[in-house]
């Protein structure tokens, strides 16, 4: 088991978090920004949401080094979950698109 | 992470091999039926969600209705929040050791299950008898799955707490039910969890 | 070079593993019937599995009759023939290869490789057999049922698996369906065992880098399986309530021979989703406990180490996870959001890398071997050759537009056969003369294995290699007859014919694997106690076959990883696991050098 | 020695059967020879692959077998394996080539694939409607704009579906029991439809194909690139009868498939006529427009 090594990290990481946080939020606001509309937009809003979320905690609460098998739990069956929410969502668009063009919405 | 540091190590090396040899045989201290459980949770979560991603399919097409989130719905989540609660108290009862309060805690929470699984049905005929049937609308489909799906887990869950129960009665001291009474807490949070977000899920779609 | 000198360690006490509550049978039918013990839970599902398993090889020939002389076999009516596919498809990948891969060599050897006394949930396990059963007698049954059983292919894709066009739309799907619920329920049980024995039973010493391949193997498939097992239980709810409610989960708005249904709304393609998300992963939990099994037969019997080990664990980790992420190159040609493709054949594609360094490292094992041309050994050697045609093959369907034209036609049924169909039965076959010594005490006979060899292998290659050049003609698969067309050739017809007879020389081969294993249990020659000098724990109990509780009073402790063969320094050209550094027989002159 | 033997001859085998074998793709009669191209360039990239692993398997076997109980006067004779559990260097240039070879194979069919999914702006459009087990097919007519459809719709004497209010399908072709003509060059988006179960038009010269599903319109386009009259097999197991559910598609000179397209009649003709008929109180109308045709009630 790795052990309360947490403390001893240089300064250097802190900053280079930081930037990727701001990088991502900056991601966020091109959602809004590049105006992408239905599941895709809050499919991005939330996975960038988390992404940061899961930084701060990870990072600057040291559960990188003390749980990260927690974080793993947590965050990439969540982000699975995303992935094919948003993969489906696609799909389904593509569905109701094609049933808008060529039946006049029924199907 | 402690796995793949495992697996990236050579073990026909001999300073790997002193490291390994030190190494006493299962990967957890916890109990095993506590990482069957929790595996086993870890199946029914994929389970949910994938109706959920199905759900969510489903959704965008255009005969979909949302439907209604009658009363009941609520009262039933208030049941099952309380029937946790007092499966809880059973827990803590289990760990000091008062093994009355731990029959008493188990048979609260049990009847109140019982009183959500009823109260689920009851919701399911009462939306029926307001002319809401299932082939109808793909969204009660979905609701009226995804209840029985969670309902019959419960039952399931309900065989576990029937067989600690008679322990109980057998007369199995607290701290040798505990495990069990530990576990069937676990898994009713757990079910409450689903049932909470997927009722928030039927609330936001 | 690696450091590899003979280890040195301080005495390592005896195992302090804390002793499960062993069951112990009391009566004849809790030993043998209703019993808790592993081994024989293994013999009961490897025995339901073959059983149901030559089921379908039977269905096959039927199904090749038909083919090969469309004109001559008048009782196989169209209907039959499909119901004839879809049942062997569903029988051998389900029923036959997932039950005897994890329920049967799982049972048998996780306990034994992992130096355990048992499965950690004996009861949960039994129960796991009885389900499996249940299963499979629901899936008989729909043989009998009015309208006799589904033929909608065993992929059941709605609408026509339950719309009268279908043979076996009644009591048929839904007796299919109910089956599988049961199977997934059953395998859950299961699989839990075998995780959380692999996870929380291992003996002392014996870390995941020292478990044999074999154990790495099915654990892995045990995970996707209870991972990819729920898409498929959803889906058979939504399909079995479509089809008694009437719901539309996955029905749009439907014309039957111009009658109007109740149905309206639903994605006839989601269910495809849901079904290849689970039936991809399928096909690797038929697949990896293979690779594993065959890693160990080519290591045993080239007395060499597997050549890299860390390797060929992060292979099969890595192939499991990628294999959910590419679910989707089974649809194509499906009519779903076409951009999908782009993704799907890339991560397809990407999936033939790690395929590719097990494949290599096992052709390096061989190199610079000791190769004892036994029966295993030819089995393995046979598997390479099959997996890798079958795997290039899936090459060419992955590649998006190179599925276009084959998708759907025999090219697909030849790959999935090479691949699946051959290369792990050929993996089984070796499997099982490699462990009939240690599970009866007694060696199968010698000329029949090699004629059983021989026959299955070529054979099998001779039915499906030529079938790939089908599927660039044309010829689609599901097909009952081809019929009148303007450009298939006569010679297809014959070559049809080729091939079935082909299948059924085969088919006799495993008639005689069968005699042979039936008279061997009884009369075989008496093996020795570790006949292939192999060095996993398997093989070091102290009764072959190997007692209740698998070991002695005390359960062994492990020193080294699985693969000590001809390690450099010592006389022997093995080193079992257990076998205490002290007491490793060194060649004397080499000492201190090296 | 047997063995290596024969792993030597299901190399040779195989590669003799490849090039000296009758079965092989039909003559392509459309514009996706780049799909033939790939499947040849993935033969050429996994062949070499697989004859150099068999070859290499072939020679391991041979010089590694253990010949112990053959008296034989060889070095090898009862020689110890080598141990060497691992070769991160052959292991990292294993992984680079096949990585490699992998791209090759991936290049040039996701490049074709684009090509594939994206229908030029000059394509017609013509429909395909698959159901159990006849196929359907309906042009656009003059206004080059197929009407919209609905399942819901659908009956003896509308079997597209077509919306009567929808002023595009006034002037479409229906074309029932009857082939499928294509202009010989003329670039096609073929819209596919099925209104029971699941479908697959494939006409094995133009190597394209797609599923037809009910309530999803799927498409793919081509150009046909040499006349002549071609099979159109269903690819998509629909049940009983999906073996037999064949057409024929004709591809003819621009002169051919005009003066065929002149005989058709529109939508809006054959309403008229259904009309007309209703009046006189025949029902020989339904057969004009072709409703359920007889042959598959009896196949059920
Ligand atoms: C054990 C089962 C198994 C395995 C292991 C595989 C392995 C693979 N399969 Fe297969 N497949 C099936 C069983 C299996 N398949 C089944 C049952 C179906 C049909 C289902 C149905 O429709 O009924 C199917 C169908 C199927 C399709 C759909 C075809 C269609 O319906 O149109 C596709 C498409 O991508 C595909 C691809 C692949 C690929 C890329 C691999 C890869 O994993 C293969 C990787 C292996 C190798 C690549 C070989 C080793 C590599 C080398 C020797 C190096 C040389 C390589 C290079 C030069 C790159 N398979
Ligand atoms: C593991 C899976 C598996 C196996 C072993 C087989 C084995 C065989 N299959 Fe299989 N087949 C499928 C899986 C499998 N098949 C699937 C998934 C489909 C698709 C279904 C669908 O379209 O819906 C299919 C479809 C299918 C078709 C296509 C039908 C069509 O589309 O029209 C054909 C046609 O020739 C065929 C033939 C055969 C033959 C001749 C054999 C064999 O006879 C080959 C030779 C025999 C052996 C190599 C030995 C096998 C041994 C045993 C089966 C069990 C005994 C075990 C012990 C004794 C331990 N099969
Ligand atoms: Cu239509 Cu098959
Ligand atoms: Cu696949």
């Amino acid at each position: 088991m790795t052990t309360a090594e947490g403390q001893q990290h240089p300064l250097g990481i802190y900053f280079k978090i930081w930037g990727l946080l701001f990088v991502l939020s900056t991601l966020s606001y091109l959602v809004d920004v590049l105006d992408f509309q239905g599941y895709l937009r809050w499919s991005l809003i939330v996975i960038f949401m988390l992404l940061k979320a899961g930084l701060i905690v990870a990072v600057f609460m040291h559960m990188v080094w003390e749980r990260l098998a927690i974080v793993y739990a947590i965050l990439v069956p969540t982000l699975a979950l995303m992935v094919l929410l948003a993969l489906m969502a696609l799909e389904a668009d593509y569905t109701e698109f094609t049933r808008l063009l060529f039946f006049g919405g029924g199907g | 992470m402690d796995f793949f540091r495992e697996i990236s190590s050579k073990p026909w090396l001999e300073s790997q091999v002193a490291i390994d040899d030190t190494h006493q045989g299962g990967a957890y201290t916890l109990p095993s039926v506590t990482i069957g459980l929790r595996i086993f949770l870890g199946v029914v979560t994929v389970l949910f969600s994938l109706t959920v991603v199905a759900y969510s399919d489903r959704m965008t097409l255009a005969d979909w209705r949302p439907v209604p989130e009658p009363t009941l719905m609520w009262l039933n989540i208030v049941v099952l929040f309380a029937s946790s609660v007092a499966m809880q108290w059973s827990v803590i009862s289990a760990r000091r050791g008062r093994t009355a309060n731990v029959e008493i805690g188990m048979l609260v929470g049990g009847a109140l299950a019982l009183a959500f699984l009823a109260g689920q049905l009851l919701m399911v005929r009462q939306m029926n008898a307001l002319g809401y049937f299932a082939p109808t609308n793909p969204a009660l489909a979905f609701l009226y799955m995804l209840s029985a799906m969670h309902g019959v887990h419960l039952l399931g869950g309900l065989v576990a707490w029937g067989r600690t129960v008679m322990r109980i009665w057998g007369g199995h001291e607290a701290h040798q039910v505990r495990m069990s009474v530990e576990l069937c807490a676990f898994y009713w949070h757990f079910l409450l969890v689903v049932w909470f977000l997927l009722f928030v899920w039927f609330s936001i779609t | 070079m690696v450091d590899v000198t003979p280890e040195k360690v301080e005495y390592v006490g005896p195992a302090e593993v804390p002793e499960v509550d062993l069951y112990h049978a009391k009566t004849w039918w809790t030993k043998y019937v209703f019993s808790q013990d592993a081994k024989v839970i293994a013999i009961q599902y490897s025995g339901t599995a073959v059983a149901i398993g030559l089921v379908g090889l039977v269905l096959s020939w039927l199904m090749r009759l038909q083919l090969g002389f469309p004109e001559f076999f008048s009782f196989i009516s169209p209907d039959l023939y499909l119901q004839f596919v879809t049942m062997h498809g569903m029988i051998m990948v389900i029923y036959l290869l997932t039950a005897l891969f994890l329920g049967g060599f799982g049972n048998y050897l996780i306990p034994l490789m992992v130096g355990a006394r048992d499965m950690v949930f004996p009861f949960v396990n039994m129960v796991s057999y009885w389900v499996y059963l249940l299963a499979v007698l629901v899936l008989v049954s729909s043989f009998f049922v009015p309208g006799g059983p589904t033929g909608a292919g065993w992929t059941l894709y709605p609408p026509q698996a339950i719309l009268s066009g279908t043979p076996g739309s009644g009591a048929g799907i839904v007796l299919m369906l109910v089956s599988l619920a049961l199977f997934i329920i059953g395998f859950t049980m299961g699989g839990l065992n075998y995780v959380v024995t692999v996870l929380q039973a291992r003996t002392r010493g014996m870390t995941l880098m020292r478990l044999p391949l074999t154990v790495w193997g099915i654990f892995t498939a045990t995970v996707l399986a209870l991972l990819a097992f729920p898409a498929l239980f959803v889906s058979a709810i939504m399909m079995t309530l479509d089809s008694v409610l009437g719901t539309s989960f996955f029905m749009p708005a439907i014309v039957e021979f111009g009658e109007q249904l109740q149905y309206g709304g639903g994605s006839p393609v989601l269910f495809q989703h849901l079904f290849w998300f689970f039936g991809h992963p399928e096909v690797y939990i038929v697949a990896l406990p293979a690779f594993g099994i065959v890693s160990d037969l080519l290591s045993v019997h080239a007395r060499r180490n597997i050549f890299g080990y860390r390797m060929m664990v992060w292979a099969i980790v890595g192939i499991g996870a990628l294999s959910f992420v590419v679910w989707a190159h089974h649809m194509y040609v499906s009519g779903m959001n076409p951009y999908f493709g782009f993704f799907f054949a890339t991560t397809t594609l990407i999936i033939a890398v790690p395929t590719a360094l097990k494949v290599y490292n096992w052709t390096l094992t061989l190199w610079r071997g000791d190769i004892h041309l036994t029966l295993p050994m030819l089995f393995a050697i046979a598997f390479i050759i099959t997996f890798v045609n079958g795997g290039i093959t899936g090459l060419f369907l992955g590649n998006v537009v190179v599925d276009v034209p084959l998708s759907d036609t025999m090219f697909v049924v030849a790959h999935f056969h090479m691949v699946m169909g051959v290369a792990p039965i050929l993996v089984v076959f070796g499997a099982v003369y490699h462990w009939f010594p240690l599970m009866t005490g007694r060696m199968l006979n010698q000329a029949m294995g090699q004629f059983h060899f021989w026959v299955t292998f070529l054979g099998a290659y001779l039915i499906y290699f030529p079938m790939h050049y089908l599927g660039f003609v044309g010829v689609p698969r599901r097909y009952w007859e081809i019929g009148e067309t303007n450009f298939i050739p006569e010679s297809a017809e014959s070559l049809n014919a080729f091939i079935t007879v082909a299948a059924l020389v085969v088919g006799f081969a495993q008639v005689v694997f069968i005699y042979n294993i039936l008279t061997s249990i009884f009369k075989g020659k008496i093996s020795e106690r570790n006949p292939w000098k192999a060095t996993s724990l398997e093989w070091q109990t102290t009764t072959v076959p190997p007692g209740h509780g698998n070991f002695d009073d005390e359960l062994p402790v492990v020193y080294r990883w699985a693969y000590s063969y001809s390690v450099p320094g010592t006389v022997d050209d093995y080193t079992p696991q257990n076998v205490h550094p002290d007491d490793v027989v060194k060649i004397a002159a080499e000492q201190g050098g090296d | 020695m047997w063995a290596a033997i024969a792993v030597f001859l299901v190399a040779l085998g195989s590669l003799v059967f490849h090039l000296i074998t009758p079965w092989w793709s039909t003559p392509i009669a459309s514009n996706w020879g780049s799909m033939d191209l790939t499947i040849d360039i993935t033969f050429w990239i996994t062949g070499v692959a697989y004859i150099v692993i068999l070859l290499f398997m072939a020679a391991c076997i041979y010089q590694y077998r253990n010949r112990a109980d053959k008296t034989t006067t060889s070095p090898q004779s009862n020689h110890k394996a080598s141990y060497d559990p691992e070769n991160k260097k052959l292991e990292l240039w294993l992984t680079v080539g096949t990585a490699v070879a992998v791209a090759g194979l991936l290049a040039p069919g996701l490049i074709v694939w684009n090509d594939y999914v994206t229908v030029p702006d000059d394509a017609v459009e013509v429909e395909v409607m698959g159901q159990q087990w006849q196929w359907g097919f309906r042009y656009p007519g003059a206004d080059g704009k197929l009407g919209t459809t609905d399942a819901r719709l659908i009956n003896a004497d509308n079997p597209f579906g077509l919306h009567l209010d929808d002023p595009n399908g006034q002037d479409d072709i229906l074309v029932e029991g009857d082939d499928l003509h294509l202009e010989l060059g003329q670039p096609v988006n073929m819209l596919l439809r099925s209104i029971d179960v699941l479908h697959d038009f494939y006409v094995p010269q133009f190597r394209a194909k797609m599923d037809m599903v009910p309530g999803l319109v799927t498409f793919y386009w081509m150009i046909p690139t040499r006349t002549g009259t071609f099979d159109i097999l269903c690819a998509e197991l629909c049940g009983s009868n999906h073996y037999a559910m064949r057409g024929l598609v004709v591809v003819e000179e621009k002169e051919a498939f005009n003066a065929w397209m002149a005989e058709q009649q529109t939508f809006a003709q054959l309403r008229a006529e259904v009309e007309k008929n209703a009046k006189h109180g025949s029902s020989l109308a339904l057969n004009a427009v072709g409703a359920v045709p007889v042959d598959s009630v009896v196949a059920r």
